[in-house]
């Protein structure tokens, strides 16, 4: 996957290998994902998807290898790597004894941006979040709170957005709203990295998948919509063949 | 200075640090004996397995 | 940094958590401390500058702990490791935190440590300022990197106090000394060395925390 | 590293002469303290263990900080062994000073300078062992004890500042770290210098050893992983 000349690959890894101790979490892989384009990362639980995603968020260094956020080293541009990037994982990273607001407005100062409030009143409103928008987010059901997160990774507009099993425990109409506000972001020119265990959901957005095997790149190729039910029984055989 | 009564600490002192020093060899000796076995174990079963 | 800073104090404002712990707790080895003097004995009066420095140290370790606790649920600890800013500037911005509250805990602690001891307020006051502020910058740079550190081990509450309290020994030391000079009405001259010894401590650890953080909270 | 067999070879045989030269000269050639009698020998050992402890402080600093730098298990290892090895001479030092306070001054413990500074070594260096053990995993209990270590040492001088302005008498017989040994007998002073090169000698052996355990502890977890 060369990197177009026009802009640099949104996430490039190039044999990034990740150790703790003995155990290989992740086994020289390499991998770019363009400006703009949307992967899906497959792989049974434990196959290095997690350690994956947190080694593109830099929260990890690799034990080997080089992990490229916009053309930046991750490891000498850290900080400029951060700013282009975000993480929705299971967690809301928000603050409970804060608002939603107060939570927004400080993520807004430090990401540094000089239109912070503007920002915060937009995306609050995109996001249906007027009702709750001043009270803690201690008190808010699992369903808004993963609704502010999601305002919070939208702030600084990333070009890279890293996604960690988004949809868990989320009801229907909450994973549908966070499908069609992804899906506005992507169109927006945000490249999208999601690993997921909801194929369906996951094929209407990305036309790329690639799959990790034991911590090893087992496979990378196209996908269409209609292939959720040949990834799955792949995912349960865990070879590599060609999908349709 | 009552001479005599001292000697027991200077014995003591070299004493102290004699048993200090032997302690912590013979329990370093016995660990790395018991590792050193274990090794061996372990290539035999490794061996004996061929993958 | 900035931004951290401000909103551990909003945080702190809003829920008083580590500032009341802060209180109590001195308040408590103040007391318990005084226990320890038959009040009517002079030697209460010698021992005046090493029991404040017994609550403010203990007080402060066991508040310590706290400070990193909020960045515990949610989470919260990624959102920073993940803002567009260097590790060493979110150590600072919690050791300053950590910084404002103990000096805020002192501004009720000391005074209460005049009313036990019956020592002249204002005097005392305006000269242990120096000391103990110098003294808690100190401790709350090796304090809150300690924390992070202890944060990752099983036995938390236990670790902090016995991997920060021996390295923390010259401040403790400087400080009681430093103390009991200016109690006795030494003029800040005269404790000029350990004024700078604790200023050299402050700086060493800030320092070797700046640099330190990145290595505590990676994975 | 040095050619292996040949330290292992010529090690031992070396540190036994050694000794045994540090013990006939302590307890037969070296002349009677004139002041505190035959008991004064204890300054010898009680120096050597002085020596040995703040070699293995600075080792535990250095490879500390390499660890760090490089993330290599060799610098773990070292870091680990010294400090234990540290501990140990440590805790000889100071039972040998007590030992030998008693007589003098008829207290088991005295305030001086250096055995305070080496009590406050011993707490930082027992809290480095107990982070290890108690850390999450044990890559990660490498990473933060290394930090600890290095804390430790850049803290030594600050420590060593504040508790000798803090304890600022000090006995004349005693090494004072400025002056020379405070030994007028030149017979004295090589007595003192044979049993601490004896007991520094002690120490090398020891850490070898040590970092030999290690290697094998690491070989076994290698080969059950392996097996696994």
């Amino acid at each position: 996957m060369p990197t177009t000349a026009r802009a640099p690959a949104a996430l490039e890894l190039q044999q990034v290998s990740k150790r703790y101790g003995r155990v290989v979490a992740l086994d020289d892989v390499s991998c770019a994902v363009a400006a703009g384009e949307a992967v899906l990362l497959l792989g049974a639980n434990g196959a290095g998807k997690t350690t994956l995603l947190r080694c593109a968020a830099t929260l990890l260094r690799p034990s080997r290898g080089t992990v490229r956020i916009g053309g930046l080293d991750a490891a000498t541009h850290g900080a400029a790597a951060r700013r282009r990037l975000a993480v929705l994982g299971h967690e809301s990273f928000l603050y409970p004894d804060l608002s939603a607001v107060e939570n927004l407005t400080f993520y807004a100062r430090l990401y540094r941006l000089r239109d912070g409030a503007a920002r915060v009143a937009t995306l609050i409103d995109r996001l249906g979040l007027q009702g709750w928008a001043h009270r803690p987010v201690r008190a808010l059901s699992r369903g808004l709170q993963q609704r502010c997160a999601l305002a919070r990774v939208l702030l600084h507009e990333p070009a890279l957005l890293l996604l960690d099993e988004p949809f868990t425990g989320l009801d229907v109409t909450a994973r549908e709203q966070l499908c069609t506000v992804l899906g506005e972001v992507h169109r927006r020119g945000a490249a999208i990295v999601m690993s997921t265990h909801e194929l369906a959901i996951g094929l209407t957005l990305c036309r790329r998948a690639i799959m990790l095997v034991g911590g090893r790149l087992g496979w990378d190729g196209s996908v269409a919509p209609g292939d959720a039910a040949a990834l799955e029984d792949r995912l349960r055989g865990g070879r590599a063949q060609a999908v349709a | 200075m009552n001479e005599s009564a001292h000697l027991e600490y200077l014995i003591a002192a070299y004493a102290v640090v004699w048993l200090g020093v032997l302690i912590y060899v013979t329990g370093l000796a016995r660990r790395s004996s018991a590792l050193e076995r274990e090794v061996a174990e372990l290539r035999e079963l490794l061996a004996k397995r061929p993958r | 940094m900035l931004a951290i800073l401000l909103k551990d104090l909003r945080i702190e404002l809003r829920t008083k958590e580590t500032l009341a712990a802060l209180l109590l707790l001195g308040l408590l080895i103040l007391v318990v401390l005084s226990f320890a003097f038959d009040p009517m004995s002079p030697l209460r009066e010698a021992a005046a500058p090493g029991v404040l420095w017994v609550a403010v140290v203990f007080a402060g370790t066991l508040g310590m702990n706290r400070s990193l606790l909020r960045e515990r649920d949610n989470d919260c600890l990624q959102g920073l490791l993940l803002a567009p800013v260097d590790r060493g500037a979110i150590f600072l911005a919690k050791a300053l935190a950590n910084f404002l509250f103990m000096a805020a805990a002192q501004v009720v602690l000391v005074p209460l440590f005049v009313f036990f001891f019956n020592l002249p307020l204002v005097t005392t006051v305006t000269r242990l300022a120096p000391v103990v502020l110098l003294g808690l910058l100190g401790f709350a740079a090796v304090g809150t990197m300690f924390a992070a550190v202890s944060l990752r081990t099983r036995a938390r509450e236990v670790m902090l106090p016995l991997l920060m309290l021996p390295l923390a020994a010259p401040l403790i030391i400087a400080g009681i000394q430093a103390s009991t000079a200016l109690l006795a009405g030494a003029p800040l001259a005269a404790v000029a060395h350990w004024l700078n010894l604790l200023a050299a401590f402050d700086a060493v650890f800030l320092v070797v925390g700046w640099l330190a953080f990145e290595y505590v909270v990676e994975e | 590293m040095r050619s292996p067999d040949l330290t292992d070879r010529i090690l031992p045989p070396a540190v036994i002469a050694i000794m045994l030269a540090a013990l006939y000269l302590v307890f037969v050639r070296v002349p009677t303290d004139a002041f505190q009698g035959p008991v004064q020998r204890i300054f010898y050992v009680h120096m050597a263990m002085w020596l040995s402890t703040f070699t293995a402080f600075a080792i535990v600093g250095v490879a500390s900080l390499l660890y760090l730098v490089k993330r290599t298990p060799h610098w773990d290892h070292l870091g680990r062994a010294a400090a234990e090895l540290g501990l140990l001479f440590c805790t000889l030092g100071l039972a040998t000073g007590s030992i030998w306070a008693k007589p003098i001054w008829n207290t088991w413990w005295t305030w001086d300078p250096r055995l305070t500074l080496t009590l406050i070594l011993w707490m930082i260096y027992a809290a480095y062992l107990l982070l290890r053990s108690l850390a999450n995993e044990p890559q990660q209990g490498a990473t933060l004890a290394a930090i600890l270590g290095v804390s430790g040492v850049v803290d030594l001088y600050l420590i060593n500042r504040a508790v000798y302005w803090w304890r600022s008498i000090h006995p004349a017989v005693i090494v004072d770290r400025q002056g020379g040994t405070g030994l007028a007998d030149p017979l004295m002073r090589a007595t003192l210098i044979v049993t601490m090169l004896a007991f520094f000698l002690v120490f090398l052996w020891l850490l070898r050893l040590r970092l030999r355990a290690a290697r094998l502890q690491d070989a076994v977890d290698d080969l059950r992983a392996e097996l696994a």
